[in-house]
């Protein structure tokens, strides 16, 4: 048992390493062998993890990585319900990308190099989720962060897609210095960076004390940059610059939950700090409209989906903030399968259309595309959140939870659903109904994409259907399989939870659960009557109308307002610290200590001006002045 | 004593074989006999005992000094071969001054009577002035030697009639004497006449020494003086003025502080700064040569103003590590001198390439200068402070410190030309001998850094 | 002996005093190098007197044997003194101390 | 004996190096003795944990009356520092094998007496001796810096030697004051100077004429900028020598003798004099995020970074010295990998400019891993080595002053942006007139790139033996602290 937890990141280490060493020399066969086969090796032995965990818990001890004095650090892990589920998430979502890519990538010169990063994601990734303690979890949050540099900048001959990797990197770091302060104030009050004695210590205090609202408050500093809510957030929408694969696995699947995932794995200390709950409430709330809000009026279908993502992270935050963990962790885990589905199938349509992303140049490409076109659709209505698809389930979950204790959030979060119908819908239209707007010549290559990659998609798009039954709520009938499953890792957590939770009774869930569905339902045929109906007869609007639109489609110019308040006054305060402080001032103070001595020297050489009476003078000027002061004195 | 007697008599033998007319016998002869009356010299350790009514007192310290004194100027006459190469005139005379100017300096380190020590600084100055002028077709010569002299005599007045004052307050010239006087009289205070008779007995010897303000003699002279007799001014004068000087301190002031030690730490503290600041200007390494001096003679009276048990050694080890280097100083000097004409610091560009040796001397002097460890000039160095320090002469120590972190300003001026700098190369011309002999004090200065111990536990 | 002992011996002091005063002095304004030479010895011999004195109030040979010292010393240092002034008289024509300036700076 | 060896073998070697007549076996001499004595610290390493965990000592009178010994020894600290130079000595040598150097020979032989100076500083238990290898490495960093170096050497290194000169001279007087403040009968022993016995007045003078000494020589901001300039103008390998192995010397020195000495003064002010470095880790980036010199941004970089393990020595905290000890090996490797990929990249384009420079990693992959991995390890990525040092100094930072650790937990973000951009514009984008022709790494150039990776994956990973080390060194100073 041991052993297999072990193994189960080393496989995609292998990987990379063979992968990276070898990328020149191992032929794509192989690597397309190796690449997915590591993962599916690693999938494996979590699934074999999940029906063998006996006990909830279970620490597996790798070795002591930095340990001197009263300080240990180990590399230990920690499998309990939610590593595994994680696990079987990354594993498995991943396995399935890591085989599209093998289509998606397949006439690209990087192949290998593609799936030496990939792997080293995975690597990292479990890692992530796999440690036992806040500084294990700290290697996987950077390590994912840098593979995440990696391949968004995998074309790195386009300097736009490396400044796009460069904000990505930057803006993590900037979370993960919370992150790394959070980690410092959880070792100087517990002494330890172990979740189960921070934890079991955390239990024994008050609910609101300063240190854990401060330790809560900048761990989600971490989780901010991480999983792209405001003001962190613009560098997801850049990410899009890698290829397709790795945003579905990186920037919507995986990394970016990682953030979600944190919060939950430190759920108890999140429930004792009611403060932080408040800010994290707000600041996904924030997140969700103006992430959607962007979403409805982007053009490129990579972005429209990376806002949706941002969008549906402030979900899980919202969810979060009220303590509906497993909701949330269910959530996280729908929107896996129906943001990679969604992303992948969008990367066959780019593929398909050989690198076209403005959703204006295409449209009719439902019959040309059947498979993607069926797929995506399932994505899009398990997002909108329509049952009994998957997101219906989370979604709902999530939901419910929120108007247990909120309900003006409750509102703000299905307005954001609407939302969500409405520019998920759009995209679909746009996408694949109509008739096709681009030019001639392309259409002529459409084609649609190889067996590898619709089968992940099939797959995928299964999941995404039938991956809510996992966990239906008791009202509805269900189990709640996955709650129970989840249960002994949020026990704590939602025993001290202490966010004030409303007894809704059962009539009054069912008819907000009607009305949702008919809000959505409204929003779906808003976006047919604006995106296909009108599209029959004139043609699609380029420019934004209102002003609020054109602010939106711009994104509310926040690139640019971070570029006026942080980029550029970075780079001046550099040009001028170095031109005015440091050569100016601070040499210049070195040097004139020298030149002065120079010019000191300059000047009382001419005393010794060469006449022999002048001499005698000086001397004895001398000669009297150390006569009087030594016999008067 | 019979350092004295035997160096005197080399100098007239010398003069003898002037007469006969035998040039190239001179050097031959002069230096075994030097050699030998080193080993005289050295016999005279742990002899300790008073001649001539205590006016030569013979100590370990005078024995010790004047071994330096006359090994340095062993020294400087291995330099005179190549110096001297292109002379044609007959050199006895020049060399028998330059040994009798010797016979006075070890007076100085030998005196027990303050007439002793008045011949012993006449026979050195007259001697020397006659040395700075002995080149005398050149003008700088001239100049040299009247500036010398007129400031000499001038000054030499001043150190007359400071020991007459002594006299007149004490009674006598005798130190030991003086020192009795002073013990009395130290309790109600000594006697105006009597501290005017010390401070112009100090002051006349600053002048020999070249603290400021009694310095300005020294860039002038040193430059105009034939090179080979700068060295000696710069090393064996020096040693001797400042060992007189230590002595007469050390005899009459045995165990007393606070007479004089302010006025000398301040002149000490004015000698650095001077020293260190005037020197970063000088085009030529002569001129640069004698601000050293100048700065140098300052740490050394910072030796003079902590006196303590320690003060001799400190001096003895600083003497010899300041005149090895400075002597290796000239006998590169000399060798650009007759290549380029001058000793412009240009004249230095490149050296390093074809005169890897002499480069080599030249940079380890000015190092051992500058006081980089583990050069002897690092270890004299620390004596000096350990030894200001100790006594808390605290703020002297920081301006020594301050002069010897300038003076890498002008002591790396030779290095960075010789090593550095672009321009033709030059080829000097050097003997065998004679790089056999500045390889010699090179590793003398290395040496004596690794291995402090062998000066430093003598007395 | 009583007739020396009459004058009190802070005269002697006083009287050379002003006389090495007078020689510094001449030192000091003179650029004549021989009036300069003449000055020092000025200051000498006024030394030599004050020694004397010394000498004959403590009853201390010692002094008056170091007069002779000093004088057979200062005969040597203007003998000296004048050759250099001769030297320097060929080379510059001239005897003035501020020709020479060549040494400077 | 061994500690002994260290010492006298390069020495020795080095005098002998300076007599023989140029050419290609000089370098090759000078590599096999750097080579040895690796061999020879490892062979202290295995005696140093095989028998006692304690000092390997070797000691000597040589000016009994002064209390000044030989007495060289050591413990883990030194250990950790010998190592570090031995590693990158032979490193530093091999990677200047290829080029042409004039005056080969002395050339080696200065850098192995560099060598035979460093090890001293890091093994010397006399304050004397302390400060005469102290002073025994600046005469060949610098003949190293200005016979072969570039643009303006000569005012450049003459600035660089007459600063860290003015600075040792300071703690010259510092040493010798307290060996008259040390118990009777006074020594230059470490453990004499560590008890010597003085009033807060003189704590405070010679808290800071230490401080200036090692501030100088680290550089530590306001002190530092000497050190821009001569690490642009001094030949790689004496950049090399200066960023990896000198630097050390003034971050040793605070944890050997300055902090031991004075760790009151130290409290008393309250961590008034951690403000500096904590400037300079800011300050530094943000001049390196606009530097055009590859080895300009470098040398910034190490301002930063140095800037930080001086603060965490500085803050008196096991944990945090702990990291500083670390990071101080890490940080000579990174520095010396970055300077020979630099390096090797001029040798290429004849060019530093990053503008110049752009798209290496599409002809040259290999380049541009091994400058990704090493500046991993510089932007202290988990699992590099840089991680490990920059963990613990912040963490016991934190533990110190939780304003601080923020201040300087800014050098995560900032080292980052800085690197990155660096990277994007020097190794990615499109090839430019400079790097068109550019070649990838051959096998003889990535042999000691390949050992500088190893080392940076070995210490961020398992970095028990060098904790271990860290661990005994920093022990003994935090006793005497408490």
């Amino acid at each position: 048992m041991t052993i297999l937890a072990k193994l189960i990141p080393l496989f995609p280490l292998l990987g990379f390493i063979i992968l990276g060493l070898g990328y020149r020399s191992i032929p794509k066969r192989i690597a397309s062998i190796l690449g997915p086969g590591t993962v599916f090796l690693s999938f494996i032995f979590s699934v074999f993890l999940l029906f063998n965990i006996h006990h909830s818990l279970m620490n597996i001890r790798y070795f002591s990585w930095i340990s001197f004095g009263n300080l240990s650090i180990s590399f230990d892990f920690l499998i309990d319900p939610l590593s595994i589920l994680m696990m079987l998430v990354i594993t498995g979502v991943g396995l399935l990308i890591h085989v599209y890519s093998i289509g998606y990538m397949s006439h690209d010169e990087g192949f290998n190099r593609f799936f030496a990063y990939t792997n080293l994601f995975v690597f990292f990734m479990l890692i992530l989720v796999m440690g036992s303690n806040y500084a294990v979890m700290f290697i996987g949050w950077e390590g994912v962060g840098l593979c995440s540099y990696l391949l968004i900048g995998f074309w790195f001959k386009n300097q736009q897609f490396n400044n796009a990797a460069k904000k990505a990197f930057i803006m993590n770091r900037i979370g993960d210095l919370g992150f790394l302060l959070g980690m410092f104030l959880i070792f100087t009050s517990f002494r330890s960076f172990n979740y189960v004695t921070v934890f079991d210590l955390a239990k024994t205090m008050p609910s609101g004390s300063g240190t854990i609202t401060a330790i809560t408050l900048l761990l989600f500093i971490g989780a901010v940059g991480k999983s792209a809510q405001i003001p962190l957030y613009t560098w997801l929408p850049d990410a899009m610059a890698g290829p397709t694969p790795v945003s579905a696995l990186i920037h919507a699947a995986t990394m970016v939950t990682a953030g979600v995932y944190m919060v939950a794995r430190s759920g108890v200390l999140y429930v004792l700090a009611p403060a932080t709950m408040e800010i994290m409430g707000l600041t996904a709330m924030a997140t969700m409209i103006l992430a959607a809000a962007i979403a409805i009026f982007q053009n490129d279908i990579k972005k429209v989906l990376a806002y949706s993502t941002i969008s549906q992270l402030g979900y899980m935050f919202l969810a979060l903030s009220v303590g509906a963990f497993t909701g949330t962790m269910f959530h996280l885990m729908t929107h896996a399968f129906f943001k990679a589905l969604l992303f992948l199938g969008a990367g066959s349509v780019i593929h398909a259309l050989e690198g076209e992303q403005d959703i204006r140049k295409m449209g009719g490409l439902k019959n040309v595309l059947p498979k993607t076109y069926w797929t995506f659709l399932v994505g899009t209505l398990a997002i909108a959140g329509l049952p009994p698809l998957s997101g219906f389930f989370s979604k709902d979950e999530i939901l419910a939870g929120v108007f247990s204790s909120s309900q003006t959030m409750w509102i703000i979060a299905v307005a954001v659903t609407m939302m969500t119908a409405f520019y998920m819908f759009r995209l679909l239209f746009l996408t694949f109904s109509g008739n096709y707007r681009g030019t001639h010549p392309q259409s002529l290559k459409i084609h649609e994409s190889p067996a590898v990659m619709t089968i992940p998609l099939l797959i995928l798009a299964f999941l995404a259907f039938f991956g809510g039954f996992l966990n239906i709520p008791e009202l509805m009938g269900g189990s709640g399989v996955l709650k129970e499953f989840l249960s002994p890792v949020f026990a704590d957590a939602v025993k001290l939870n202490q966010v004030p939770y409303l007894l809704v009774p059962e009539k009054r869930e069912w008819y907000n659960i009607a009305l949702v569905i008919i809000l959505v339902v409204l929003a779906i045929l808003a976006a047919y009557r604006k995106f296909v109906i009108k599209l029959r007869t004139g043609s699609i609007e380029t420019e934004a109308g209102s002003f609020i639109e054109r602010l939106a489609a711009n994104k509310f110019y926040i690139d640019e307002l971070y570029d006026a308040i942080f980029v550029k006054p970075a780079l001046k305060i550099s040009g001028a610290l170095h031109e005015f402080v440091e050569v100016r001032f601070i040499d210049r103070v070195v040097n004139g200590a020298g030149t002065m001595i120079v010019r000191f020297s300059n000047i009382i050489r001419y005393l010794q001006a060469g006449h022999v009476g002048m001499y005698m003078f000086f001397m004895i000027i001398g000669i009297l002045l150390i006569l009087f002061f030594n016999i008067l004195f | 004593m019979n350092s004295i007697i035997s160096l005197s008599v080399l100098g007239v033998l010398v003069l003898f074989l002037g007469i006969l007319k035998k040039k190239t016998w001179l050097l031959p002869l002069i230096l075994p006999g030097l050699l030998i009356s080193l080993v005289m010299t050295v016999l005279h350790w742990n002899m300790n005992r008073g001649l001539f009514h205590n006016m030569i007192i013979i100590d370990n310290t005078g024995v010790a000094f004047s071994a330096v004194l006359i090994f340095s100027t062993f020294l400087i006459f291995m330099l005179a071969a190549q110096y001297y190469r292109k002379v044609i005139r007959p050199l006895d005379d020049i060399y028998a001054i330059m040994i009798f100017a010797l016979v006075g300096a070890v007076l100085m380190c030998y005196f027990g009577n303050l007439i002793m020590l008045f011949i012993g600084i006449e026979t050195l100055s007259i001697a020397l002035y006659v040395l700075a002028g002995s080149h005398k077709e050149a003008i700088t010569s001239n100049e040299a030697t009247l500036k010398y002299f007129l400031l000499g005599s001038f000054l030499s007045g001043f150190l007359l009639f400071g020991i007459a004052l002594l006299y007149g307050s004490s009674g006598s010239f005798d130190l030991y004497t003086i020192h009795a006087y002073v013990v009395s009289h130290i309790q109600q205070g000594l006697p105006p006449m009597f501290k005017a008779g010390l401070f112009l007995l100090i002051i006349g010897l600053s002048f020999k020494i070249a603290i400021a303000p009694f310095h300005f003699w020294a860039p002038d002279v040193y430059e105009g003086t034939p090179t080979l007799l700068t060295a000696f001014m710069a090393s064996v004068v020096k040693i001797a003025s400042v060992v007189a000087m230590y002595r007469f301190f050390s005899i009459t002031f045995f165990g007393i502080h606070g007479v004089w030690e302010m006025t000398v730490a301040i002149l000490a503290g004015i000698t650095i700064i001077i020293g260190n600041v005037t020197g970063i200007y000088q085009p030529n390494l002569k001129r640069m040569l004698a601000y050293s001096s100048i700065s140098h003679s300052g740490y050394m009276m910072l030796a003079m103003v902590a006196f303590s048990g320690y003060t001799a050694t400190a001096l003895l080890f600083y003497a010899v590590a300041y005149s090895v280097a400075t002597i290796s100083a000239f006998a590169i000097l000399i060798l650009v001198r007759e290549a380029k004409g001058n000793d412009y610091f240009g004249s230095f560009n490149n050296l390093a390439k074809h005169n890897r040796i002499e480069a080599f001397t030249l940079a380890v002097a000015m190092l051992s200068l500058t006081g980089i460890p583990p050069l002897a000039g690092f270890m004299g160095k620390y004596f000096l402070f350990s030894a200001a320090i100790e006594q808390g002469w605290l703020w002297l120590v920081i301006i020594a410190i301050a002069g010897s972190a300038v003076s890498v300003g002008y002591y790396f001026k030779p290095i960075i030309a010789m090593y550095f700098r672009e321009d033709q190369e030059t080829v000097l011309q050097a003997g065998p001998s004679y790089k056999a002999h500045i390889l010699f004090l090179t590793l003398l200065t290395i040496l004596l850094g690794f291995l402090p111990f062998l000066l430093s536990g003598l007395i | 002996m009583n007739a020396l002992n009459s004058i009190p011996i802070s005269y002697y002091l006083m009287f050379c005093s002003m006389l090495f005063c007078i020689g510094v002095i001449g030192v000091l304004i003179k650029r004549n190098a021989l009036v300069i030479l003449m000055s020092v010895e000025l200051m000498i011999n006024s030394i030599n007197l004050l020694l004397a004195a010394f000498s004959a109030y403590s009853n201390d040979p010692a002094g008056q044997i170091f007069v002779f010292f000093i004088m057979v010393v200062a005969a040597a240092e203007v003998a000296i003194g004048l050759a250099i002034i001769v030297l320097i008289y060929k080379t510059t024509h001239s005897i003035d101390i501020d020709v020479l300036n060549k040494l400077k700076w | 004996m061994l500690t002994l060896t260290l010492i006298v073998f390069p020495l020795l070697v080095a005098i002998g190096l300076f007599f023989i007549k140029d050419g290609k076996w000089a370098g090759n001499l000078a590599l096999a003795t750097a080579l040895i004595e690796f061999g020879i610290s490892v062979a202290a390493l295995v005696q140093y944990f095989l028998f006692c965990h304690c000092l390997l000592l070797f000691h000597l009178e040589w000016l009994a009356d002064y209390g000044i010994s030989l007495k060289f020894g050591i413990d883990g600290l030194s250990m950790l520092l010998i190592l570090l130079t031995t590693f990158l000595i032979p490193i530093i040598i091999y990677s200047s094998l290829g080029q042409k150097i004039q005056r080969s020979s002395s050339f080696y032989s200065l850098i192995i007496l560099m060598q035979a100076g460093l090890i001293g500083v890091f093994t010397a238990f006399d304050g004397m001796m302390f400060y005469i290898f102290w002073e025994l490495t600046l005469i060949p960093a610098y003949f190293i810096a200005a016979y072969w170096g570039g643009e303006n050497r000569i005012r450049i290194t003459l600035k660089f030697f007459a600063y860290t000169f003015s600075g040792s001279l300071l703690m010259l007087i510092a040493i010798i004051y307290l060996y008259f403040r040390t118990p009777l009968p006074h020594s230059f022993d470490h453990i004499w100077l560590y008890a010597s016995n003085l009033n807060p007045g003189e704590q405070l003078w010679i808290f800071l004429a230490f401080f200036i000494a090692f501030a100088i020589k680290v550089p530590v901001f306001p002190f530092h900028t000497w050190q821009p300039d001569t690490y642009v103008t001094a030949p790689y390998s004496g950049s090399m020598l200066l960023g990896g192995l000198m630097s050390k010397m003034g971050l040793f020195g605070m944890i050997r003798w300055m902090i031991p000495i004075t760790y009151t003064e130290l409290t008393r002010t309250g961590g008034f004099f951690v403000i500096f470095p904590v400037i300079g880790i800011v300050y530094a980036s943000l001049i390196a995020l606009r530097q055009d010199d590859l080895k300009r941004l470098v040398a910034y970089s190490s301002v930063a970074h140095l800037g930080l393990v001086a603060a965490g020595a500085m803050t008196l905290n096991a944990i945090a010295m702990q990291g500083a000890m670390i990071q101080m090996v890490s940080h000579g490797i990174n520095i010396v990998g970055l300077f020979i990929l630099v390096q090797y990249i001029e040798a290429r384009t004849k060019t530093r400019s990053i503008a110049e420079l752009g798209g290496i990693a599409l002809k040259a992959p290999r380049l541009a891993v091994f400058f990704m991995i090493i500046l991993l390890g510089s932007i202290a990525l988990p699992l590099t080595d840089g991680f490990v040092g920059e963990f613990l100094i912040l963490l016991g930072m934190f533990k110190y002053n939780a304003v601080f650790a923020a201040v300087s937990g800014l050098t995560i973000i900032f080292g980052a942006v800085y690197m990155l951009w660096m990277y994007q514009r020097v190794m990615l984008g499109n090839t430019k007139a400079a790097t068109e022709q550019i070649s990838d790494l051959n096998w003889k150039e990535m042999i000691p790139l390949i050992a500088i990776v190893i080392m940076v994956i070995w210490i961020g990973v398992a970095p028990g033996m060098f904790m271990k080390l860290a661990e005994n060194g920093v022990g003994q100073v935090i006793g005497i602290i408490r």
